[in-house]
């Protein structure tokens, strides 16, 4: 059973199973509260600077909260994204994660400022090419940096895992729909199991929250080619939708909430289970463009910018500046809330974007509980997977006829291909296995993914 | 004639068997190869140009095409041992250290590779090591650079630096690009040329190089 | 009679008397438009790089527009604000002016994207101390660089003069009301009489339109100073709405609107006549801080970013990332609109900010709509500041008395000695005169504003 | 003793008559002229500064202390001739040419002004000759350069450029400020601190001179 009874149901700010967590934070109990995420500026990150990064963090904390203060925001999430090298060398990932979580405990102090901090580590496991996911030097990093953060402050673990990209890398600017759908449904999913049991395990033992993944090495990796022009709009939005069976993983495996904001598939994930999820749109052009403004903030808990880094405006750093659009974001959905008004305000969320883009469309609130149905009745993830691929062409296809969406004629032809293709895919997955070991041979490697 | 339209048009609908079996046909006819590969096969990828920039295709549909003709070429190829084919120019590339982003190098080399120039490419998380001992090795005419990250994008200036170091840095053009690379970024920290997208980079290639629009 | 029966017929996207203008713009005519406004990254703006210079200002509007087409946006103003040296060298601000509209004019052929450009001229004026206001060469380089710049192709002309901020300036931190009544009730009336005379002479002359006029360089002055905390909040809250019988003359010398961005007296201007108002909140973050992100937008045409540097973030150069925002921040205004929601919402917008702080209650409607009944019906423009001044003050008693709005008890003490210096004032400003004669003895000369 | 605890009052609320009286009582009564101005002005300068950084005072407030503390000075002024009374530091302040914002800048000075610094203020749009020409005849122990705009921070550079032409470079701590300008641009462009608002300025000077916190 779906943890809402309908999409019109579910809303911005309320979850079924809120995240209490730091410093009296409570996420998805009412209120949209800021997840405020940012990075350095140029500057290179080593040992032998390790005290200029230090303080550039320290800095950009401090200015993040303070702004917070200014403008009588009372909770707030921070996020910090490991670079590579912090999750590298999981020591100096750890230490900046204890310099950040006292700037926090600082400004709980001193102001009452309520704030709660999120570590993503790297998904270093992918450097080596092809990747070892299971075994090896890398996945021991990546499990130590987790443990190395819990321990030193972070309160919410998450990670943007990459099991299946060293092919859909290849995959999606390829076309080859086939083998995206094989990695979404087959090898994504194993490495989601595998990953997300040792991430909740040692979240339990640190006594910390495990938060979730995104499949923003797929669906972003999509969106942004398709922005580009590399590939049509309608196939990003197919590998968009698909990605909800992967990252449902993770809360599968047992994390909580809130999911990360580049996970545009979270709000089928939240209609399934109930946690609280983070989302980005237009608040996050910082980071990257999106087709997707305001309909990404119909169901979100967290409302984030993505990533911005540490340069210089007029109006102050870029981080505060950035704080300061997502803290008045938040205030205008809560307002909203405050009086009655959050279903009527989520809808004109909605209606702002759905028609925009075959990308936008697929965060309806609408479509996403159909895809969570699939997910909640469909037996195994492969076929979750593939159904979800056939809602994605129906919905495109039956709005285009009835004239609400507009597709160019390219991406029409391209929308019967993807249909080809999905109503066409071997039932049996191992069937597709044979054509994306020939493939993408050299690329990966069965065992690290507990293939046969 | 017919059957290099044909040919061009098998390039342009990626079509692979009917590209070899034309190419087999056009040589079985005695059509010089040169017209073959020029009529046929390039007239083809400029098509696939044409549609790639008007919207109309891509860029699966460009690396399709390009891998047809390659396919048809290598059928070619023979024939040309004796006048030796010039390769538009030599590449290398790579994303710098500590960075594990390869989507748009690989675009940038899929983009250069069909338009004719011979690509070495690096992978990602390449250290200055590397990309000198490759400029000094391969002797490309171009050192291209990708970064996506802030906290990567100063690597950018050490290899250069280090190319400098080794007295190579006069004898290959250097190339830079990613998120949050700019113009001003590349002149600081003197590279050659900047190119915003994967277009850019082979616009500023050809005009590094000086080699003529296909 | 005001142009509007009632605050409550007053909504953002909507005004009573539309301008026409640019390529095909029509603004305040159901649809809030973005208004993009960009400078320069630290570069020298000299003849010596003039090249550098108008390829940045071309390339700037090439992504600004170009991010319009990618998110089918399909209305936008341009601002350029001339940097000093532009209005200095009249020349120079033109050839940029015409560089942009060309931009505007190929993007208008190939997309059919509609367009209109804001040109707002440096009063260079206030560059003598004393400053020549009538008088000398600055004034004439400012009027000459309006015809240049009219005749290189700007559609709509703006100024932020600043007469009588030789004085308001010192008068602010120095907390001396009496003479920044003065000033805006008397010698900033006059200069903008004198001003905008000319400007609108010079728009008819020109078949373009004459914008408006912001009182910038009191209010916003006043408002970075209590962001600081170098003033009370409630301080520059009057500043603020006493700001408005002053920026109004430039409505009745003959300016049609838009009015300009950073004219927060805006609202009531546009319900004393119907003129279409361009406002600035949370999306212009990057130039400043704001305690009213929202509530800025409540009445708003054109939604600004007010000015952000091209300088390079992930997502994009700045100038395209804060477009971005705008045109998501106007999707969503006229996504309500066409729902027939655009009242609600606007009071959502309200609701957001109105009791954050002294400075966001001022741009409430119902205040708003009070303060433009005071220009209507008292006879004098001193007078007029003066019961405007009563009214904040009034105001902020009855909202903090009734525990809506929260003070700290240094701003309480403050808005007691506002009171006592309101409530005191004398009705004949001459007497004032004299104060300030003596006070800024050798800051201002009297003959440039006509005075005796 | 009281009556200098009145004299602070007096500054600390910003009476000046009061204080100008109790000045001249407290000299009749023979206090010593330092004990008038550490115990009773500087005090009372002091607990206006606590005051401002508790957000309980606003700049008005200081600037009018600050007076009423240099009118009640001017009556001790005559008998401190002999002993001389060292200021805490001379500064020489202006915002860059093409810049007319002179708000940020006035607000330091007041700041540096009440910390007990000499403060020559060249006002806006000040071209690196007049810094330059100032610099040598007034020989500052720092200069304090302010910018409002993207389009005037360059000229920051220019000015210390022309102080190192003049040789006079060493001779002067230049320190900058102004929304478009961080710490970083301060160092690039050869700086020797960089503040953030005026309070940090204050710091900043304090701590450039080595002078004791009040
Ligand atoms: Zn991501
Ligand atoms: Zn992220
Ligand atoms: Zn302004």
């Amino acid at each position: 059973m779906l943890a809402y009874s309908s999409p019109e149901e579910v809303v911005f700010g309320r979850s079924k199973h809120p995240v209490k967590c730091g410093f009296n934070v409570v996420i998805g109990d009412g209120e949209v509260i800021p997840e405020v995420n940012f990075t350095l500026p140029s500057v290179k990150v080593c040992r032998d600077n390790l005290r200029e990064i230090r303080k550039l963090f320290r800095d950009i904390t401090t200015r993040v909260l303070m702004k917070c203060v200014e403008l009588s925001q009372e909770q707030v999430v921070v996020e910090l994204e490991h670079v590579f090298e912090m999750t590298q060398d999981p020591q100096f990932g750890a230490v900046v994660t204890k310099d950040i979580k006292e700037t926090m405990a600082e400004f709980h102090e001193k102001y009452g400022l309520r704030s709660a901090l999120r570590v993503t580590v790297a998904d270093i496991r992918h450097r080596t090419r092809p990747p070892r996911m299971r075994n090896g030097e890398e996945v021991e990093k990546v499990f130590e940096s987790f443990r190395m953060c819990a321990d030193a402050g972070a309160d919410i673990l998450s990670i943007e895992s990459t099991g299946g990209k060293e092919i859909t890398d290849r995959a999606i600017v390829e076309g080859d729909v086939e083998a995206i759908l094989f990695v979404l449904g087959v090898m994504a999913i194993k490495d989601m199991e595998f990953l997300w049991r040792e991430i909740v395990n040692i979240s339990e033992r640190f006594g910390v929250v495990p938060g979730g993944d995104t499949a923003c090495g797929f669906a972003n990796t999509a969106m942004q080619l398709a922005n580009m022009g590399m590939i049509p709009r309608v196939m990003a939005a197919l590998v968009r939708l698909a990605s909800v069976p992967r990252s449902y993983i993770a809360v599968k495996m047992g994390a909580k909430g809130p999911l990360k904001d580049c996970g545009y598939e979270n709000p089928a994930i939240k209609m399934l289970c109930g946690v609280p999820i983070s989302m980005e749109g237009k608040a996050s052009a910082c980071a990257h463009s999106s087709p997707l403004g305001n309909i990404a903030a119909a169901t979100c808990d967290l409302w984030s910018n993505e990533s911005v880094q540490d340069v210089k405006l007029l109006g102050g750093d870029a981080p505060e500046v950035f704080t300061e659009i997502l803290i008045y974001d938040c205030r205008l959905m809560n307002a909203a809330a405050k009086e009655s008004r959050a279903f009527e305000f989520r809808d004109l969320l909605v209606a702002s974007d759905k028609y925009l883009d075959p990308q936008a469309l697929m965060l309806d609130p609408d479509l996403m509980y159909r895809a969570a149905q699939i997910v909640e009745n469909v037996k195994d993830p492969y076929h979750q997977v593939v159904e979800t691929a056939k809602l994605v062409v129906d919905t495109i296809s039956q709005e285009t006829k009835e004239g609400r969406l507009r597709l160019t004629d390219s991406e029409r032809r391209w929308l019967g291909k993807l249909g080809d293709t999905v109503y066409n895919i071997p039932s049996d997955w191992s069937e597709i296995l044979e054509h994306v070991e020939k493939r993408y041979e050299g690329f990966f490697l069965m065992e690290e993914y507990g293939l046969p | 004639m017919h059957e290099l339209h044909l040919l061009s048009q098998a390039v342009l609908e990626g079509k692979e068997d009917e590209a070899r079996s034309l190419v087999q046909n056009l040589l079985a006819m005695n059509v010089n190869p040169s017209r073959i590969l020029n009529e046929g096969l390039i007239k083809g990828m400029d098509m696939v140009g044409e549609k790639f920039r008007a919207g109309e295709y891509y860029l699966p549909e460009v690396l399709l095409a390009s891998k047809v003709m390659h396919s048809a070429f290598d059928i070619l190829k023979s024939r040309f041992v004796d006048v030796g084919i010039r390769t538009r120019g030599k590449v290398v590339m790579g994303t710098v250290k500590g960075d594990l982003h390869d989507i748009g190098k690989n675009i940038v080399i899929a983009m250069l590779e069909g338009a004719g120039f011979d690509v070495v490419d690096l992978g990602v998380d390449v250290d200055s090591r590397t990309f000198v001992e490759n400029v000094q090795e391969i002797e490309p005419h171009v050192l291209g650079m990708s970064a996506l990250l802030t906290t990567t994008m100063p690597y950018m200036k050490e290899v250069i630096e280090e190319l400098e170091r080794e007295g190579l840095r006069k004898r290959v053009k250097v190339i830079v690009g990613g998120a949050p690379v700019n113009e001003r970024f590349a002149m600081e920290i003197g590279a050659d040329g900047y190119a915003e997208d994967a277009g850019e980079a082979v616009q500023l290639v050809r005009k590094l190089l000086d080699v003529e629009v296909g």
